[in-house]
């Protein structure tokens, strides 16, 4: 076996951070390498680096024993390095074929223009012999977030890449699609390409990958090979402590119902059926949790709740009162609460210093605003007071939204929005992009308000999330609910399953199949794909 | 009004070839006029070391407030320009311009002129009906100041008014128009095909001082038969001749022999319609063939409304100190404020028949038995 | 350490510290721009300078004769704005005396400095350049006010021209037709004038519903529309006027005068000034209301955040389709007033050939930053560069047109705060110690730390 | 019946935005045409008319010339990225150069063979091209935003233009050249009726009739042109690749002073004189030209169509002002195409602008 990638004390420095700090990486061919570790640690800063996206501070990159020295994306690209970032670098308009070959488009007429019949059979070509199934005619617009991860795959292919990087590639993928990567990973290592992933989770890197190199602060703080390591040595490598995550949480004990819909389907932007036929109740005191892969209407589910989109049928209740059609201001004013999935969109205004995001939705209403003139100094108390209640940091109420680290951003919104005295709290996504610390107090938060006899409605896609809070989870699947269950009597692959799709009962035979077949069924429970890893730290 | 003084006036057609590019100062000292774009040496100081030539030695100072289409119309305003260079030339006057680019600039300039001690204006000509009504608020506020106002009439002891019969003018262009589309003509770089009965008219706004122009031009070609079709259109503009050219292409190529226009700067794409299409047009205010010789080939005439004669005469009544204020001065035929003047080039190949009926109906109006509408039936 | 590298670090420290705060950082930038505009302008003078004929050189640099000298231009165009406060013999080379060395004496006015008196004796600063100038601002601050209002809202209104055209439109016959039934003299200025604001305020917003609508609505982009609707109201007024307002006695397409009652008079300044204090106080008034509307109110709150980023706005309560149409009827009211202002202090009546004072309005709100209370410094800065511009066509020769370069300059260097940016950072290290906190990977801020 | 199914489903039907125009378009004509022929005494018969004339056609056709210049180049600016409002401006500065220098050169006269006019051709498209590299430089080195910068780009243009002709003519129009493109009549196709008109123009339009295909091959054909696009739609796919995404933008920035400058000289031109009164000859046409392109939905044709849409308005808006009994004002006639706008504006909302247009981008870190 050879040395693909070498890196060699690699030190990134940013005005101010030290990202990567004198790490080392090393990576045979013809392997799967998992970089693992929390957010922030510094491996994408890493990966960029041996993309020839940075330049490193310090350090050597070695690529099949040369020195290399990228000043951009092109020369790692003649290297045989490709990078497939977590946001895809796919052109939506343009279709399959005409993005693989961007930038290498093969040419005709004296090189006047662009082999397009030439370009398409290249791209069937390359799909044909790594088995992806991909459309070289489709626009990306149209196809599943999936197969862009393939075009995505293939584009690296294309440009003659041996050494793969992918960066977190399976936040955006169903269980059974990232089974399909995992596949597609066994296909290309096995015709000698090798392939680095960045990951957060603890099971994929166990499950997907044949050595694993933890990062923390920046640094490297282990590299082991998957077969001689248990997840116990990797979630401590990976945290630096032992974390105990669960919260300890009261049995609850349900009230009135405070909202429920009846029917409700709504459309997303497209005008394409998101939420179709939805109907559930949301108790005082208890917490009731929509888990799904992103994408599956959970977002316009909630938007049609709190008033963000019109539902095209059915109806939502609020209190006793029918508010199906209420303008989104008077479901502030009635006490729904609500942290957004998109805090840079609508949660804050980035541009406005946190007092005045302080206000937001509650800009025309006592204490903040009297006879519509606004009172900057309550404005500033309560934006002060969120911060120290919350930890934002930095803890100055003039500085910018935008200044603000998106964990701290969240906190903010988490403050603002808990703060409300609100009957019906609706969280999305609370606690993404936050640090542990600030995750754990945001889900006593979560729990200490529905002890208060408040209702809350929770959507994440971190299953461990939503099956550790929720006292009753539904699972959303293209527009419906596949089923409402107690999260305390089901298995994460069942919530699996029913996430793809797919009700345990009816396809029992055939998905239980499959999990084993791919190996899933090794080991405990509480490994699945969706999991994250600092609950399966706590569970054990 | 001396009849006598108006005749010597349009006597003279001196026109001052525009700057060209020398580059930088000419050392030499010379009164620059001739040569010089206004934009020169003589104001180049004027205010700040109080040595103008402008104002010096000249026995009188004219301020020139000219009308929105700005200098370089080859019509209007260059004809009001002449007549004050040729004052300048021939009486020691000297003078100072401002080309306004909006209404309410002309108060800001007639005030400027009007106020200013050094030097101290004997008299400011304001060019174009537009500004009258700025003109009349300034007359008021500077009563010892004189003005002299062209196409409009203030009545106040300090401005004396010129207007002109345009429509007379119109006429005699329309009938020479009239007479020449129904016979075969070829001159220059144009030709009538004689069996259409046919001929266009352009105007800049359509505004009553135009409507004046169409009206008489369109009795002018009844006056010669009653069965050509004179159709007419308005740029919305003085100054569009990319626009001025597309009207009479679209005139000339619906069979059109003639286009007269009264459209100032939008003019100028008539004539070079009128080229392309290999027909002839009509100018108006200066005699357009001669301040534009491109087009000499096609202009047959230009209906001659002699803004240099008022301006000329003003300034030199204004030196003889005899200041007509107060007074109307309006000048058709019968003054030859306004004429029929045939083209440099063109003008010796009309038929002298031709020439002979568009002098009798000259007479006519004159006497009195031809009335020329002014507004458009 | 020498005494001038301690002074040096503390300029660099305040510099530093002032840089920090974002108000001064624009109000930097916009003088850096002026600064930069001028200097280009005067390359612009200096070029032309060459190209023009003339007999006298009127400056001599670098061994070459120019017919404008830029130092005279620029002294002219302040110095004419104001009706001359300085002396102009001071331009003539007078103002230092050449004898004059850091060695022969101390520098003072009334020393060997200046052979010239500094300023013109009995310039009395109610002079009718000041009207002017004054008279420019006036109406620049209406339409700066009406951009800036748009612009703080999240939209382009381009079309403060066409509102303003329709609100003086609508002011002129409002007032002209209850001239005759109402009285007159002051009982029906006091009547009158506030009537015929009021009513251009109304046709101004109810015209800039139109693309706020179809903002809202149907989603037209209010950019293009906006500037259709401006040639449209050119035209519709134009044609309403001719076909159906003319005045009778006019050869111009206007309509009849409005008695002089019925107008805003000068009151200080010198008669036909066109110019009236009563409006500049409007104008300031007005300032310190939006000024106070959008700082201080929820809907001013409301119609920032939906500026800003109208998710955000949505998600706060706020309806963002009304808040669209609300916000553009009221910038186009604004547009309305500056018509009307037009109309009752400028013109006495409506004219075409209105001045393209709402696409000045943009200039103004660009260089204010779309701060209400910056639209005071800029319209009087694009206020002066306009009335000194024919004082400078009249006494230098050089073109008027001048001073629409240098607005176009100035807008051009307003626009790219990075360029000042990198001097500034070139001049003094900006970021030498400050540690900006920045997310480790890949140095965005505020994105997912995932 | 099947007739009746058709028209509901013709009605049913969701209608994309390109129908809507060419179906409306289309409608339109079809419309005046079966009025104008049944009613031979109306406005309808005079309309169409109007519109089957040879020289209604010609006339379209050079109206067309500079609104479609510059749409192109508003095209390959956007679509790249770089929003520029200041097509007006070039299209200004354009027009004014392209008369100034055969004016000093003599425009008669030939330099180094070349006649003058051609020199000044040149030297039109070169001056735009200069005003789009310091558009360039302005929004993508330095960041500016890229409206203002457009709208600074025709400030300038509009005060530039006429203060250097007041400099040098002494008024802010120029002098006419005496001399103006020539007309190249193609023999045989040019007798052809109606269409003959596309056979007997000035170079100018036969340049358009060339350069709209050939931005459209470029734009969808070559890779410069996938570059183009990836550029405004997402530019770090295109920087991740291996392409400097600067470099494309600059390349499509001066493109797009490159198309705009020939509609400025070719206006000029063909007139033989610069009018810079008010908002100078071009008068709005670079605005229109935005308003074209959006229609066409960036597609070079079909901001041709737009645009030839808008010009064949102006063209029968003159023809019709002159027959008579018709007592519209022409200033209503005049809105017409601006009121379209609106109206068609209003029916299909916006168009799909180019994901990152109007937005910087850096590549890297430091």
């Amino acid at each position: 076996m050879t040395t693909a990638v070498h890196l060699d004390e690699i030190t990134k420095r940013f005005p101010g951070v030290v990202a990567n700090d004198d790490v080392d990486l090393t990576v045979e061919r013809g392997t799967v390498h998992a970089l693992l570790g929390e957010n922030g640690a510094g491996k994408t800063t890493l990966m960029n680096v041996l993309y020839g996206l940075y330049r490193p501070t310090e350090g050597r990159v070695v690529i099949e024993g040369e020195e290399r020295q990228f000043s951009s994306p092109r020369d790692a690209i003649d290297a045989g390095v490709g990078m497939i970032h977590q946001h895809f670098m796919l052109v939506d308009p343009m279709t399959v074929t005409e993005n693989i070959v961007l930038g290498n488009e093969p040419r005709k007429w004296f090189g006047l223009a662009v082999d397009r019949e030439g370009a398409r059979r290249d791209v069937r070509e390359l799909s044909d012999r790594y088995g992806f199934d991909v459309d070289p005619e489709a626009t990306i617009e149209d196809v599943s977030v999936g197969v862009q991860q393939r075009v995505e795959i293939l584009k690296a292919l294309y440009r003659g890449a041996d050494i793969l990087i992918l960066d977190e590639p399976t936040a955006v993928l169903t269980p059974q699609e990232v089974d399909d990567l995992f596949r597609v990973f066994e296909e290309l290592t096995d015709q000698g390409k090798t392939i680095i992933f960045i990951t957060h989770k603890l099971g994929e890197a166990l499950h997907a990958a044949d050595d694993v190199t933890v990062l923390r602060d920046g640094k490297n703080v282990g590299s082991v090979t998957t077969a001689d390591t248990s997840r116990e040595e990797l979630a401590e490598l990976m945290v630096g402590r032992e974390v105990f995550l669960q919260t300890e949480k009261a049995p609850s004990d349900p009230g009135d119902v405070v909202l429920s819909t009846d029917g409700l389907t709504a459309e997303d932007n497209r005008g394409i059926e998101a939420v179709s036929n939805v109907s559930f109740d949301v108790r005082e005191g208890e917490v009731f949790g929509i888990a799904g892969v992103d994408g599956n209407g959970q977002a316009e589910l909630i938007e049609a709740i709190t008033g963000l989109r019109k539902p095209t049928t059915g109806t939502v209740t609020y209190l006793g009162e029918d508010i199906t059609d209420a303008p989104r201001a008077d479901r502030i004013d009635a006490g729904m609460a609500y942290v957004p999935e998109d805090r840079h969109e609508r949660g804050l205004v980035m541009e406005f210093d946190l007092v005045q995001n302080g206000i937001l939705g509650s800009q025309h209403r006592a204490p903040f605003a009297e006879r519509g003139n606004i009172d900057w100094n309550t404005a500033r108390n309560h934006a002060e007071d969120i911060i120290r209640e919350y930890d934002v940091r930095p803890p100055n109420a003039d500085a910018d939204a935008v200044s603000l680290s998106g964990g701290n951003q969240q906190k903010f919104i988490v403050g603002r929005e808990f703060e409300r005295n609100p009957d019906l709290v609706v969280a999305t996504h609370p606690t993404r992009g936050v640090d542990i610390g600030s995750t754990e107090f945001i889900h006593d938060r979560l729990l200490e308000l529905r002890d208060e006899g408040k209702a809350v409605l929770l959507v994440s896609s971190k299953l461990d999330e939503v099956q550790g809070l929720s006292d009753r989870l539904a699972v959303m699947h293209d527009g419906e609910f596949m089923d409402v269950v107690d999260p305390q009597d089901v298995t994460e692959e069942e919530i699996g399953l029913l996430m793809a799709g797919e009700h345990p009962d009816d396809a029992a035979s055939a998905a239980e199949a499959d999990a084993i077949a791919d190996g899933r069924g090794e080991g405990t429970s509480g490994s699945r794909a969706a999991s994250d890893v600092p609950s399966d730290g706590g569970e054990r | 009004m001396d009849r006598r003084k108006f005749l010597k006036a349009t006597g003279v057609a001196g026109i001052a070839g525009l700057a060209g590019c020398s580059g930088g100062p000419t050392e030499s000292g010379s009164t620059a006029t001739e040569e010089s774009a206004e934009s020169t040496s003589e104001s180049t100081e004027a205010e700040t070391t109080q040595e103008s030539t402008a104002s010096a030695d000249s026995e009188v100072n004219v301020g020139m407030v000219y009308a929105l289409g700005g200098l370089g119309d080859k019509s209007f305003n260059d004809a009001a320009k002449r007549g004050i260079e040729r004052a300048e030339s021939e009486l020691n006057v000297s003078y100072n311009e401002g080309q306004p680019s909006a209404a309410e600039e002309f108060p800001t300039f007639q005030r400027r002129f009007a106020q200013s001690q050094n030097p101290d204006y004997d008299l400011v000509c304001c060019i174009g009906f537009a500004q009258k009504s700025a003109l009349q608020e300034t007359s008021k506020n500077f009563p010892d100041q004189k003005f002299m106002l062209v196409d409009e009439q203030i009545e106040r002891d300090n401005v004396a008014s010129y207007v002109f019969k345009e429509e007379q003018g119109s006429f005699l262009v329309g009938h020479l128009a009239g007479l020449l589309t129904n016979q075969q003509f070829e001159a220059g770089a144009g030709s009538t095909s004689g069996d259409s009965k046919k001929v266009g008219f352009v105007g800049g706004f359509e505004v009553p001082l135009i409507q004046k122009f169409q009206a008489g031009f369109t009795a002018g070609v009844e006056h010669a038969d009653e069965n050509i079709e004179v159709t007419s259109a308005f740029a919305g503009s003085f100054s569009d001749s990319a626009q001025g050219k597309e009207i009479a292409t679209s005139m000339y190529e619906d069979g059109a022999d003639i286009v007269y226009h009264a459209a100032g700067g939008t003019g100028l794409g008539v004539f070079q319609a009128a080229q392309e299409q290999g027909k002839f047009a009509i100018g108006v205010d200066s005699d357009q063939s001669q301040t534009d010789p491109n087009y000499a080939d096609v202009i047959l005439a230009s209906m001659v409304k002699r803004v240099e004669t008022a301006v000329y005469t003003s300034v030199e009544n204004v030196a003889e100190d005899s200041y007509n204020g107060g007074e109307l001065t309006t000048l058709g035929l019968e003054q030859d404020g306004v004429a029929c003047v045939y083209g440099q080039e063109l003008g010796s190949e009309i038929p002298e028949d031709v020439k002979s009926s568009v002098a009798e109906s000259r007479q006519a109006i004159i006497d009195g038995d031809i009335s020329v509408p002014t507004e458009p039936q | 350490m020498s005494a001038g590298t301690d002074a040096r670090r503390t300029v660099e420290s305040l510099l530093r510290r002032l840089v920090a705060l974002s108000g001064v950082e624009r109000l930097l930038i916009s003088l850096a721009a002026l600064v930069l505009a001028i200097l280009v302008g005067a390359g612009i003078i200096l070029t032309s300078g060459r190209v023009a004929t003339c007999t006298q050189a009127a400056a001599v640099y670098f061994g070459l004769g120019f017919c404008y000298d830029p130092l005279e231009v620029y002294f002219v165009l302040f110095n004419g704005a104001f009706g001359q406060p300085f002396n102009p013999g001071i331009m003539a080379g007078n103002l230092v005396n050449p004898t004059w060395s850091p060695f022969t004496g101390p520098l003072t006015f009334t020393g060997p400095l200046l052979t010239t008196a500094l300023f013109t004796a009995g310039w009395n600063p109610l002079n009718f350049s000041v009207a002017l100038t004054l008279k420019e601002t006036t109406l620049l601050i209406f339409t700066g006010l009406s951009v800036a209002v748009a612009f703080r809202a999240g939209l382009f209104n381009i079309g403060t021209q066409g509102q303003l055209v329709v609100g003086g439109l609508v002011t002129a016959l409002v007032v002209g037709s209850l001239v005759p039934v109402l009285p007159g003299g002051l009982a029906g200025a006091l009547l009158l004038v506030p009537v015929g604001v009021l009513s251009g305020a109304v046709a101004g917003g109810l015209y800039a519903a139109i693309p706020g609508a179809l903002k809202a609505y149907a989603d037209a982009n209010e950019v293009i529309t906006t500037i259709m609707l401006n040639f449209i109201a050119a035209q519709l007024a134009f044609v309403a006027v001719s076909e159906f307002f003319r005045n009778p006695e006019s050869q111009v397409v206007e309509t009849a005068p409005l008695p002089g009652y019925a107008t805003l008079s000068s009151v200080v300044f010198p008669q036909g000034s066109d110019f009236s204090l009563f409006a500049l106080a409007f104008a300031l008034v007005l300032v310190g209301v939006i000024w106070f509307f959008l700082e201080r109110t929820s809907y001013g709150y409301d119609l920032r955040t939906s500026g800003i980023q109208p998710e955000a706005a949505e998600y706060g309560g706020v309806d963002a389709k009304r808040t669209v149409v609300t916000s553009m009827m009221f910038s186009g009211a604004l547009g309305g007033i500056g018509g009307a202002v037009w109309v009752l202090m400028v013109m006495g009546k409506w004219q075409t050939g209105v001045p393209a004072l709402g696409f000045d309005g943009i200039t103004v709100s660009i260089l204010a930053g779309n701060n209400p209370l910056g639209t005071i410094p800029a319209a009087l800065l694009f206020g002066t560069l306009k009335s000194g511009s024919l004082a400078v066509q009249f006494e230098t020769g050089v073109p008027k047109q001048l001073v629409g370069v240098l607005r176009g300059l100035i807008i051009l260097f307003v626009a790219m705060p990075e360029f000042f940016r990198a001097i500034g950072t070139n001049v003094v290290d900006l970021d030498a110690d400050d540690s900006k906190a920045v997310a480790t990977d890949g140095g965005v801020t505020g994105g997912d730390d995932e | 019946m099947s007739t009746q199914n058709t028209l509901t489903g013709l009605l049913e039907r969701d209608w994309s935005y390109r129908e809507t125009l060419v179906g409306g378009a289309v409608g339109i004509f079809v419309t005046i045409a079966v009025l104008g022929l049944l009613l031979p005494e109306s406005l309808w018969a005079d309309l169409f008319g109007i519109i089957t004339e040879r020289s209604t056609l010609s006339s379209a056709l050079r109206l067309s010339v500079p609104i479609v210049f510059a749409a192109l180049g508003g095209i390959f600016a956007e679509k790249v990225g770089v929003i520029n409002i200041g097509l007006e401006g070039l299209l200004i500065v354009s027009a004014f150069v392209a008369i100034l220098v055969p004016a000093i050169l003599g425009p008669t006269e030939t330099t180094l063979f070349i006649p003058n006019l051609w020199v000044g051709f040149a030297a039109g498209i070169l001056a735009s091209v200069l005003f789009s590299g310091l558009f360039a430089v302005v929004c993508i080195r330095y960041k500016a935003d890229q409206i203002i910068a457009g709208l600074a780009v025709w400030l300038i243009a509009l005060g530039l233009a006429p203060f250097a002709a007041t400099v040098y003519y002494g008024g802010v129009n120029t002098e006419n050249l005496g001399t103006s493109l020539p007309t190249w009549t193609i023999p045989v196709l040019s007798e052809i009726p109606l269409f003959g008109a596309f056979f007997s123009a000035t170079p100018a339009v036969y340049a358009m009739l060339l350069a709209v295909p050939a931005s459209w091959f470029v734009l969808n054909r070559t890779s410069f042109g996938n570059h183009v696009r990836a550029s405004g739609e997402n530019p770090r796919a295109l920087d991740t690749v291996g392409v400097n995404v600067s470099r494309v933008r600059y390349a499509s920035v001066l493109l797009s002073g490159f198309l705009t400058g020939i509609g400025g000289a070719a206006l000029s031109l063909g007139l033989g004189q610069f009018i810079g009164n008010n908002q100078t000859m071009v008068n709005g046409k670079g605005f229109i030209a935005i308003v074209a392109y959006l229609f066409g939905n960036y597609n070079p044709i079909g901001a041709f169509g737009a645009s030839f849409l808008f010009a064949g308005l102006e063209a029968v808006q003159i023809r019709l002002q002159q027959v008579p009994g018709y007592a519209i004002p022409d200033s209503l006639i005049q809105t017409i195409p601006y009121v379209t706008v609106i109206v068609v504006l209003a029916l299909v909302g916006r168009t799909r602008i180019p994901e990152a247009a109007g937005e910087h981008y850096e590549s890297g870190d430091d």
